[in-house]
């Protein structure tokens, strides 16, 4: 009995190193501040949005936290991240400044694009985050461009590209996947299949079963993940990241993933039922990492306390800052359509 | 008899209407079925007509405009909704190489009664590549039809038309005036394509404007009155073929002329508008045509960019004073 | 002995019967004598080039006649055909005279479309030829459309849309294919590989093996067949047509063929080596079919002779045709832009 | 001294000496390598410059554009052929929503230094799908800047200008035009872009065109002149931005104008030209402008037709001496 459960004891160890990879601590509590970050940082998002301080079309990335937070994860510096509409945490996630994306969001000048972009724009050529697009599939090839560049000056970068499962009924991802195959690009296509485009389930427009599928005819790498597990995210990007990084080679990713709001602040999302909008709610990314760390003793519940209080004031600051900040001067609108 | 409408309704009327006098029209775009519409101007067609006639589509722009292209060449009368014009860019393929030149390449065989329609131009606060508007490439193609509305009574009359229509109709309209309400008959009615209004009559200057550029102009005319000066602002709601009778015989009348367009300025409606008076009807014109425009830039999200970029009542007034000499 | 002779002759019999499929004699000669036509009417069409007569772009295709033919066959008047530029082929194949297209050829207002379409735009509406498109890929979508009016009107009608091979990297192919997988649409698309796309090999563009794997993850039905024999392309065509007819089901086909001459009139098609191209020439399908047919007794070389004879004619006839006409009158310029 | 070229052999130097120059440069497009360009505009530039820059691509225009411009933005400069303008428009997503948009949207963040070139313009009887001048579409868009070349000196010096250019410059050539001979420096020169060019002088007239409306014009020029008529001849070279002050000092000079252009009329680059010479200086013009275009129909392949859609010699002398009334 006693070396029975020391045998339970020591496996249960392994399988939780194992669970968590080559992430240390501290790389875990980034991760889970990061998600944090996110969820509290956008439902702020939606208060401004009712308050009429952040206008246009405002897409929130809850339920989907765990999808950017692992995959950026296995990041370095010099790759390239190209996103959807849908980029807030996909910005936060790589680190820019939340202050500078709640600017964005209010149309101010101290804002990542000094205002011109708003939500679904949020770029950092400094952080290598590429934006915020916002025609589906349009930026599927822009990613590929930037992988060709990695590649050409061999800098050992890679290029990922985040957009939603609709996005592959766009003619320009097969065309996109075709060439970063015969080229052999460094590139990672990831489908954040949320299961809907709008008020359009994937089932209604998509006659394939998987998506990554969509990769098969091509010899292309490819798999899927649960995208409610930061750390599935995390190990099955590894691996690609690897595969572009080494061999220079592209991947098709599928996340499994859920958003928990409506498509954007303008839809009320009647088209998914409420039993499985709360079924889905069950598997909230944040909970299941949360229990994670607690259960192996990561962290502890007072930590977690700790952090909440952390990642709420980095929120308030962001919006006092942004309420703050001064909108572009008008001259600014005539700036930069073209450069010297 | 009249009803008080939304513009949104009155589309949805004359859809409703058309698809029951025709069994042949259909309707297709994304989130047009289940989910009422992106802008819930098809709302209740699913219900009313069935899936057959209402589908809903995957986010294949190019492919299915060019599906419908392909069924008004056989017999059918789609209707496609483009979630807005620019998206459509993706289906420009479709749109210029087949919808507008399959009659002519025929030799006059095919017909291609097809109605592509969507909201165009900037709204509010969506950045640069959810506010472009685009009529100005697309009256540009021979073979394509090019109508706007500015009025529920015009959008109603004119979407019929362009549904009947054996040519392909472009059909814009605007995403902010969907809800703006105005009479509409009760009675069955079509406006002819090709056919301008007379928005309001005045002796000292013709404005020309459309779409959202109508209430602009409009608010800007009363209060010149107020001035003494008495705009006559034209619609010419179809854009292509567009009824430059209407404008020249405005322009012959009050000697100058301002054209107002929230899109780019370069190679635009209103160049087009001011090439033809100026080369038609040179004499007339007591001082130089004035064409305002959007600001000639991507659009800003940024809300005081963007008011500063899109034409305002207080630019209108300003220039038709500047024309003036008042 | 006897009895083994016997037997030998009975299964050649039941071969060639099987061989031949529910095709009667007539049809076969009818087949033979269209094929010889195209081949004919176009070595015609390049001296004509030469002379300056026929002008723009002209896009022979010798070399795959047994792919037009053999799918044409299985096909109903109801049916509508699209085509790309390479459409000589598929127009002869469904019948449109030879006179009217040869007037085409030469601008003349007695052409297919009065002279305003050219080569790359035959079409005959009478016929459901619904042409001739120059765009690569850009067609795709129309036969989808077609099909989908026969299905709306319950025509029983099917569309069949054909194309190269370097068309399927355009977007809108798979985007096609997928909407015609969730609508079930009675289509068929032929893609003709004839392993290049101007003067490249299709092995360098596109990174797939087989090109109808492409329909894989749609789990559409699928097929390739050998392109340079008629009955193949008949037989495998009619399975098709039978799917798309009775149950209104879409399939991808690939065409093995090739094409004897250059892309176009103006390519010397150097990429390809003198040996490939004898090679290939060797399995000239129309030799083939002739000696099938001559084998198996459907036919004698007598009756070949004739139809020679018969052929040269017809093509003869509509160069007298084609040079007797006159231009269209100027007017017609205007004319065709818009219908009442 | 001087070489005499082919355009396309100028434009070839261009991109070979370009490459020489700048390791990040490189070119891209269908045909481009092995088959040494579908109009042998990038003959032997593969064997020069190897597979890693000279680069065969499917035919998946959308796809490809898009690349280039990922690629530009991340610090490369990508020269895209595409095999005609006419297929381009499958990229117009990529062009106007992306390249044209990056660096505004990014608030000065991105430079998008990408030339996208193909001929542009009906060539000879190819028919609707493949005679079609675009280039008013391209010039309605801000962010994007678009060059034509109408000899072997502007082509060369113009496209170098272009691929050292760091923004999105759409670089329009002429099949008809790549066999015609001109006089090239032996030594390094560029064409600043927005520069126009007089191509011949006159008092009588301006005469606006581009492209392979330059030797007509010029043609046109000679025969007047015969008749005591002298045109001034101008060519815009880069039609965004325009060199407008070359076209008004001209008018001014000249006090009429005429623009040739053989893409088609509704809401030209012609248009654009005639609004601004009538809103700017009006009261220099002695006569309306006219403006010849290509007939506004989708391009028929008979012979007869097609010379009688585009402009020609004819059609130039006759409107001249209408205008001056002789
Ligand atoms: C080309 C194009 N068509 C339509 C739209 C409008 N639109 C924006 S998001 C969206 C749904 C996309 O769904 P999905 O790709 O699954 O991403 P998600 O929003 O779920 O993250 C649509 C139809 C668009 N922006 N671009
Ligand atoms: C969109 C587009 N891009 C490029 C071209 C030029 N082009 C015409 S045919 C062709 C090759 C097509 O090859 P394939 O699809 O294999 O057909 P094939 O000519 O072999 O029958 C190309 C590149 C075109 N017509 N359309
Ligand atoms: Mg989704
Ligand atoms: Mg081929």
């Amino acid at each position: 009995m006693e070396s029975q459960t020391l045998k339970n004891k020591q496996s249960e160890l392994e399988q939780s190193k194992n669970k968590f990879l080559d992430l240390s601590n501290d790389q875990l509590i980034e991760m889970y501040k990061k998600m944090l970050l996110i969820r509290r940082f956008e439902e702020r998002c939606a208060q401004e949005y009712g308050k009429g301080k952040i206008a246009g079309f405002c897409h929130l990335y809850i339920g989907q936290e765990a999808v950017a937070v692992g995959t950026i994860q296995a990041l370095n510096k010099e790759d390239y991240i190209y996103a959807s509409y849908r980029d807030h945490g996909q910005a936060l996630a790589r680190g820019l400044d939340p202050k500078k994306i709640m600017a964005e969001l209010f149309g101010k000048f101290t804002g990542t694009t000094k205002g011109v972009g708003g939500s679904m724009h949020l770029i950092d050529a400094d952080k290598n985050f590429m934006g915020g697009y916002g025609i589906v599939g349009g930026h599927i090839p822009l990613a590929a461009g930037a992988a060709f560049t990695a590649k050409y000056k061999t800098t050992g970068g890679v290029a990922v590209c985040y957009f939603g499962e609709a996005a592959i009924n766009q003619g320009i991802f097969f065309e996109t996947l075709n060439m970063a195959q015969i080229w052999k690009l460094p590139v990672i296509f990831i489908i954040e299949n949320n299961r809907y485009g709008m008020g359009t389930s994937i089932k209604r427009v998509f006659a394939g079963e998987k998506l990554y599928d969509t990769a098969n005819y091509l010899d292309m790498n490819r798999n899927s993940f649960n995208g409610m597990d930061v750390l599935d995210s995390y190990n099955v990007m590894k691996s690609a990241v690897e595969l572009a990084r080494k061999k220079s080679l592209p991947t098709l990713l599928e996340a499994q993933t859920y958003r928990f709001r409506g498509h954007s602040m303008s839809d009320p999302a009647t088209y998914r039922t409420k039993e499985e909008v709360e079924l889905e709610k069950g598997n909230d990314p944040i909970s299941i990492f949360l229990n994670q760390l607690l259960e192996n003793k990561v962290t502890t519940q007072n930590n977690l306390d700790e952090i909440e209080i952390e990642i709420k004031k980095i929120v308030a600051d962001s919006v006092e800052f942004a309420e703050n900040s001064e909108q572009p001067p008008i001259e600014f609108l005539t700036e930069n359509v073209y450069t010297d | 008899m009249t009803q008080q409408l939304q513009i949104r309704e009155a589309l949805n009327q004359a859809m409703c209407e058309e698809m029951e006098r025709d069994q042949n029209v259909f309707l297709m775009g994304e989130e047009v079925a289940q989910y009422n519409g992106a802008y819930k101007v098809t709302q209740g067609m699913l219900k009313k007509f069935g899936s057959k006639r209402v589908i809903d589509t995957p986010i294949s722009e190019a492919g299915f405009t060019g599906i419908g292209i392909g069924a008004a060449m056989t017999g059918l009368r789609p209707i496609v909704e483009i979630m807005t014009w620019n998206f459509a860019i993706l289906a420009f393929d479709q749109i210029f190489n087949n919808a507008a030149k399959l009659r002519y390449m025929s030799g006059g065989q095919f017909k291609c009664p097809i109605v592509v329609r969507a909201p165009n131009g900037p709204a509010h606060m969506l950045g640069s590549q959810h506010s472009q508007a685009l009529e100005s490439m697309l009256v540009h193609v021979p073979g394509l039809k090019v109508v706007t509305c500015s009025t529920a009574y015009d959008a109603k009359g004119l979407l019929k038309s362009a549904i009947r229509d054996d040519n392909p109709v472009m059909f814009l309209e605007s995403e902010l005036m969907y809800s703006v309400k105005g009479d509409v008959p009760n009675d069955d009615y079509t406006i002819p394509l090709g056919v301008g209004d007379i928005k309001r009559e005045g002796r000292d200057i013709t404005i020309v404007a459309w779409t959202k550029m109508i209430p602009l102009s409009l608010k800007a005319a009363e209060q010149l009155s107020l001035d003494g000066i008495e705009c006559e602002v034209i619609d010419p709601r179809t854009l292509r073929p567009l009824d430059e009778d209407l404008i020249f015989d405005s322009v012959k009348k009050t000697n100058h002329l301002l054209i107002v367009e929230d899109s780019w300025p370069f190679a635009s409606v209103g160049s087009e508008i001011a090439k033809r008076v100026s080369t038609n009807i040179f004499d007339y014109l007591d001082a130089p045509i004035v064409n305002i425009n959007a600001a000639d830039v991507p659009m800003p999200y940024a809300e005081n960019l963007e008011n500063e970029a899109i034409p305002s009542v207080e630019k209108i007034i300003e220039e038709v004073k500047n024309i003036l000499n008042r």
